[in-house]
């Protein structure tokens, strides 16, 4: 495919802004400044129809959700709803500025104030702020009102964050931006917290700790309650990452497990598209304890009007305005539509899914825990590898033939050639059976022409691409 | 109650027993009892799809939307070419994930190549991210690259938008880095107080350009300064004005960040926007997020991947330099089109179309009452007096649909004209300010 | 002057040297001097797209958006599911042209073999061409498909909406049909009249279900009446009545046509609307328009193709039965993604829901003060008397906004209900009623 | 690629409706009538996921404008401007009910007269109706008002209207349909009318003559004034058929060639996009001792305020309300910015890329004529079908294989083996450049391999079609 580059053409363009009604100022004869630009600006210089063919051919080389299953652990990769999207650009919504006077941006603020509400309801805490544009970073506002409060108790000896070894490289990285030494402790052969490990880590330097629950290998962690104690009684607060909500929203609350913090990814749990990378959103919650030290505003309402209110100690603001607010118009939709009930029945679906393709593909592959999992499992390739010389890269490989976007590969690093897999509870009975059927056809083929597996994709239009010679020698835009 | 679940009752049944399990409860049977939710959640029960359109509509109908924008302060009304919603909206870039299967996702990585392409040669640097969350974090980011073991001190411009200072201070707290502030005169950077306050402990310094103002630095200066003592630059710039002021390359900048949101996406009460982020070769690795390499398929086929992925933290974890991972994709993606629909010589026009409105607008308000307050060269915002209060100034104007300039705390006006506005518009605007100044 | 070529001043040059000319003017030669234009057009200086955005919606907000709509008469205000809108936007269904090359454009002809289909199964009839202009010329057509030699009387209820007989008698008119109304008793069709009118020479009698006054034909009925005397029976349907009332194909007709506006078409002022056609398998050869049909390619896979050619005008040309060629293919899109989205379930749902609304609707109506004309069964439209002055009553409606019935010529009033009205929103309706009549 | 109906499942659905919130009607033990419907609605039952995908599928099995060139003569297969759609979809259009108020429609009729001013300067018409929904639509209103003419003057006697064999088939429907006997006569070697012939037809009993111009060989007929005054002199009327009319729009109008009425095809000059066959846009202009026949209403301004008046001798309605209205708001948006200016421009532009086109494509092809063309031309494959066996339809189908929409075939029917060709104005320098080696690699191989390009396609899903068994035994409908 050209690059947009590639189809520009000198003195092509499209016609989109009137002359100017006013002395001109800015070029030619009348510069801005004497320090004006100088090198020239190489931007596209191309059609509209040269636009429209061009993203044509992008799209059609991009696999979204419409094109299929999706079934990448740990993404959460639903159906995107399109009333969600449709409410989101509703001029309403997108032709409000930020720094308009509040009697004007009522129903923005209305928003910010019932999701609230809703999301405080779902994970069982007490305020949230929506400032945070993505889980990491709710991650890290999380730990920074952690960090707040042990700062306004004047307690300064706790440095230290506790992070599984299962956990999503995240959690340790926030907790380095946070300032924090991140103590990582191993996990059970379940993919669990190791109490021992726990109990012997913890103590007067604990700020606190991370977790996913169910954790990353998709198993519910049952000594949740004893954790989140050991913790607690050391002194240090409870962080639980959002992650994998989606198996039990409706069903148990992090607030319920002793969390005292916890951050959504509303691009997963509540089914608003991923934008090929973002944008996303990731409030975080807190107990009432920890309310006074929210980023941003607080939005209050009083006899019908909302208005913003300073957070008593906030840790001051991680993103300018209140987060990306069309992305939570899309999530509180989402939430507003289902309701309690089907909320519930999502979580339920979504690991009546995950078992379904679980006990199913084990009739061929090797799970890396036997338990009933909750909304994805993990699979290891480790047999495969050994036996035949096939990876799990391979297999991922193999199935982009059959228009399925792979599972996640190589996560969590505790298991072996390690395939993640969940199919959310979007996908009908019919699309798993497709799904089961191309594991288990590209498994045979494993078998009988292992070297079919190793060098697939077959038939996409590009085949494996050399990462090494990417990092080695980064071109990281075009020659101009 | 609204559902997305394709699954029948049959269906469900049908798998259950597969599963060996008799009622979806039971999947949950590792649930310690006392964790597991008594009874429903206390949420309004879920609606239909036209049940929650009309309540959307509910929300969005208690907004007021303003036809004639003077504000800016950090969000542009700018115009949106057609072009740009079509592709945009286009589902496969909707919703996929981030491009981890390069051979099935070429066409969102290469728009993201082209994006980095096109912000390197905004800001005139050598290698851009695939973009952050938004401009303040995106400032707070490039602190974070420049910070060295010995060098802890930051220092930020006074003139910078206050919302990005107190992100960069957010972000910083936590690291016991300090973050100082840099006088100002006369509505710019005070040169001789930065240069007072370098010394080897400083990490970098942070200008915004055009300040929040709406003046415009003197970048150069302030890489010398900077660079003498040994610390980065970082500039935090307006995309648009970047198509007519010197670019932070020229400059001499070792970092450029900055808000995307002018480049084709809607105001949305502040977000989703876009941060850009660029660096010099050398800082080049240092960038946080995601980065789009080219490089050749087994077959020699040109393509692109995720790159430089040994920075991240999922490799790199606690050692990681950010925790970035999802970014703004569409909304850089949105960046990407509607550069290509303006071209170079459009985006150029644009530029001087707002600088042309604002000194326009500038000077009526003059005329009508409202002095400068400063009397630097300025982009498309500047500063006014108001000789009377101007809550009620402002809401006058609001009364008529106008949205009036921003209220400082001093109480002076920070005004903007984009491209969207008339010299109609803005002559009905002036004669509204006579007469509520009594002129 | 706004402009979509994009041909540069150097390529053109480029290009008229290798035609062999040294200017554009030269390509005109062959017309007479006398024919060309002398100088330009007097029209307005072309604009650019910020400027023809501005333009259209200076258009667009002189009209009026009623929140609530009771008026329906030919035009529904039905609920859009969002799918909708997004699946038909699709840059591929909304540029292509007609399917003509099959192998390319499968997804388009799939699209209409399924849209035949979903109208065979609305109209219980065997098969359904690819769409026409909309409802009324669907009649017109319906009619031609009718006429034979020595049968030129075409029979038209007088229940009929009056624009679609209307357009029946303008397209009857050149062909020297005579089209002639059968009466009405208490708001449907005389049974007894039409029996009267019945001879050898009746083509067809035209009946439309349910009727313009909101009321159930007795399609069965009628059948029988016309076959008795070797006619055909031609019903014009609204398509949501269909998930609950008798088909056609269950009363016996030979032809079914409508409107399909309803299923899932804005109200937009009127057009683009959509004509639907289904007939019996002996009329089926008689379809004027696009037919697809299933067929297998050279390698045996499925495949679709437009078929049935021969009855066209590009190969019969004088002797084609119709001279349609463009249909509306997108509207046929949109109603087939619409009655997908619905389902079985939910366009019956729909058609309850518009039922019930407007059942209590007229109950409500009547207690304050406006007493139905007819006492005959309906479906979600039906006349009422008003005790004031029509236009007065719905003067004051309209000012707290509400668009109330239509205005007929003897004064009633034609009201429609449909799933959008809620309960709330006509209680409102019946209080402001109130207050106008005084009650 | 599965019918939706394929997809289906018993029991499955979206959530669109809300419960019924008054008595329920119409069903269940309260029927609406006690003649309900009895057959099972077989409609699919899917899910919103089910429905994404099914058409995203049928959309990458369809070619658009944004998926390459689409040289399909006679059919103007120019770029559509997405503004114009934009415009169109605003609520400010969509959700007028046509029964409203005229206070309240102000906007709409204000759209419609304006788009009568501004067509009429275009084809120098002094009226226009919209009522008609696309090209043919027009064709047969013109004809009504031509009927409605005579017939006010009482000359009952003319029942014959003139048309070229070169004629689109609609015309000869046209007349048909309109109630009149159609008299074909020949056209010269040229394409053009033949003076002596259409002498020959005029007649007391001429309604009208049917035209285009250019012709359907892309001809500009120089002998139009003598043809328009023959016609005239007989007492017949003269009809402009608008479909050719890109390639001479502010360059000639039919108005001052002698025309007395004439439709235009929005849907092809002024870049409405197709939609897949519709809808379309087939406004009828006329000269002013014509307008009083027009159908549907007029639209009179009074200082500033629009309303409808009726034509004194309407013709009725051929349409509902007042045609394809979004249409036509789209059309305006596209004439308004071009303007006189760009309008021009793009006729030269359209005229210029067909003959580069000719001139480089006879290196290889048999120009049916060596004249220099209007926006299109025709080719004939008559030596390639006679030395190799290869025919138009073979070389069409073998520019499916380069992503290119081919060329009409087999039009006109007065050239044997016909492609007729017509770029647009909106393809650029390069895409010619990637048309034009496309035919030529394919006329390469067609003297080198005839059997691979009479077997072509070969790349795409589906190879060619048995039309045949498709007409021979028809199969309309899913088999339920």
């Amino acid at each position: 495919m050209k690059l947009i580059f590639e189809r520009s053409v000198p003195g092509r363009r499209c016609s989109i802004l009137p002359e100017c009604d006013v002395p001109v100022i800015g070029t030619g004869e009348k510069p801005l400044s004497a320090a004006g630009r100088k090198s020239p600006l190489r931007l596209p210089q191309v059609s509209e129809n040269d636009i429209s063919r061009h993203y044509t051919a992008l799209a059609n080389a991009t696999h979204g959700v419409n094109d299929g299953s999706y079934p990448l652990g740990s993404c959460t990769m639903k159906y995107n709803p399109k009333l969600n999207d449709e409410m989101a650009s509703l001029p309403g919504f997108t032709r409000i500025h930020p720094l308009q006077p509040e009697e004007t941006v009522q129903g923005c603020l209305h928003v910010l104030h019932d999701a609230e509400r809703v999301f405080c309801e779902i994970t069982g805490m007490d305020a949230m702020t929506f400032q945070p544009a993505a889980g990491a970073h709710g991650e890290f506002t999380g730990l920074l009102l952690i960090r707040a409060y042990h700062e306004s108790r004047g307690d300064v000896k706790r440095t230290k964050i506790i992070v599984p070894d299962s956990a999503h490289g995240t959690n340790p990285a926030s907790a380095t931006m946070a300032g924090y030494q991140v103590i990582n402790i191993p996990s059970t052969k379940e993919g669990c917290v190791d109490l021992e490990a726990l109990k012997a880590a913890v103590g007067e330097d604990t700020a606190g700790l991370m977790l996913t629950n169910p954790n990353t290998v998709g198993l519910f962690d049952k000594n949740i309650l004893e954790i989140t104690r050991i913790v607690h009684e050391s002194g240090g607060l409870c962080y639980y990452d959002g992650a994998n909500l989606n198996a039990v929203m409706g069903v148990a609350r992090p607030g319920d497990m002793g969390f005292d913090t916890v951050h959504l990814n509303l691009h997963k749990t509540f089914s608003t598209p991923h934008g090929g990378g973002g944008p996303g959103s990731g409030p975080v919650g807190c107990k009432a304890f920890l309310g006074k030290f929210l980023p941003g505003k607080e939005i209050r309402e009083e006899n019908g009007v909302f208005y913003r209110a300073d957070y008593e100690k906030s840790i001051g603001m991680v993103r300018a305005f209140y987060g990306n607010f069309l992305v939570v118009v899309k999530a509180l939709c989402y939430a507003l539509t289902l309701g309690a009930e089907g909320i519930r029945d999502a979580a339920h679906m979504a690991v009546l899914n995950a078992n379904y393709l679980r006990v199913r593909l084990s009739e061929a592959y090797h799970m890396a825990y036997q338990e009933t999992c909750m909304h994805e499992f993990v699979m290891t390739l480790q047999p495969e590898k050994e036996e035949l010389q096939v990876s799990a890269m391979d297999i991922a490989k193999a199935l982009l033939d059959y228009g399925i976007h792979p599972p996640t590969m190589y996560f969590p690093l505790i298991v072996h050639e390690a395939l993640m897999v969940e199919p959310t509870e979007t996908e009908s009975p019919e699309n798993l059976e497709e799904l089961i059927s191309a594991f288990m056809e590209i498994h045979r083929k494993a078998q009988e022409d292992p070297e079919w597996i190793r060098s697939a994709p077959h038939k996409t239009e590009i085949s494996r691409l050399d990462e090494v010679q990417a990092a080695r020698n980064p071109k990281l835009h075009y020659g101009l | 109650m609204g559902s997305y679940i394709p699954t029948t009752e049959e269906q469900r049944q049908r798998m259950l027993e597969i599963v060996g399990l008799t009622s979806t409860e039971e999947l949950f049977a590792a649930l310690p009892e006392e964790v597991k939710l008594k009874g429903e959640l206390q949420l309004p029960k879920g609606l239909s799809e036209l049940g929650a359109a009309r309540k959307m509509e509910d929300y969005a109908e208690e907004n007021r939307i303003f036809r004639h924008i003077f504000r800016g302060a950090g969000a542009y009304d700018h115009y949106i070419p057609s072009i740009v919603k079509e592709v945009v909206s286009k589902e496969e870039f909707v919703t996929a994930y981030t491009p981890y299967q390069a051979e099935i996702s070429q066409g969102l990585l290469q728009s993201i190549f082209e994006y980095q392409t096109m912000i390197c040669e905004l800001t005139g640097l050598d290698a851009a991210n695939a973009s952050v969350y938004d401009g303040a974090s995106a400032a707070a980011e490039g602190v974070f690259m420049c910070r060295e073991r010995k060098r802890t001190r930051v220092l930020v411009s006074e003139t910078t938008n206050p919302q990005v200072t107190e992100v960069i201070k957010t972000y910083c707290h936590g690291r016991q880095a300090v973050v100082e502030m840099v006088p100002a005169r006369d509505g710019s950077t005070d040169l001789e107080a930065l240069k007072s306050m370098l010394d080897d402990t400083v990490a970098c310094f942070y200008v915004q350009q055009p300040n929040f103002y709406g003046i415009l630095e003197d970048g150069r200066a302030c890489a010398e300064a900077v660079h003498e003592r040994g610390g980065k630059l970082i500039m935090g710039c307006n995309p648009i004005a970047l198509a007519i002021v010197e670019t932070p390359g020229e400059c001499g900048a070792d970092v450029a960040v900055g808000e995307g949101q002018p480049l084709g996406l809607p105001l949305s009460f502040g977000g989703p926007y876009l941060g850009f982020m660029a660096a010099s070769r050398d800082m080049m690795r240092k960038l946080p997020g995601r980065i789009v390499g080219e490089t050749v398929d087994s077959r020699g086929n040109r393509g692109f991947v995720l790159t430089l992925q040994a920075r991240e933290q999922h490799i790199r974890r606690e050692k990681a330099g950010s925790n970035i991972c999802s970014n703004e994709a569409l909304c850089a993606l949105i960046a990407s089109v509607y550069l290509s629909a303006m071209g170079p010589e459009g985006i150029t026009q644009t530029a001087v179309l707002c600088a042309s409105k604002a000194h326009y607008l500038q000077k009526e308000l003059e005329k009508a009452g409202l002095p400068p307050v400063y009397k630097k060269e300025f982009f498309h915002e500047f500063v006014t007096a108001s000789p009377v209060d101007g809550k009620r100034l402002l809401g006058a104007l609001e009364g008529k649909g106008f949205l009036g300039g921003l209220l400082l705390p001093d109480g002076n006006l920070l005004w903007c004209a984009t491209e969207k506005n008339s010299r109609e518009e803005m002559d009905e605007l002036v004669s509204l300010v006579k007469e509520v100044c009594g002129q």
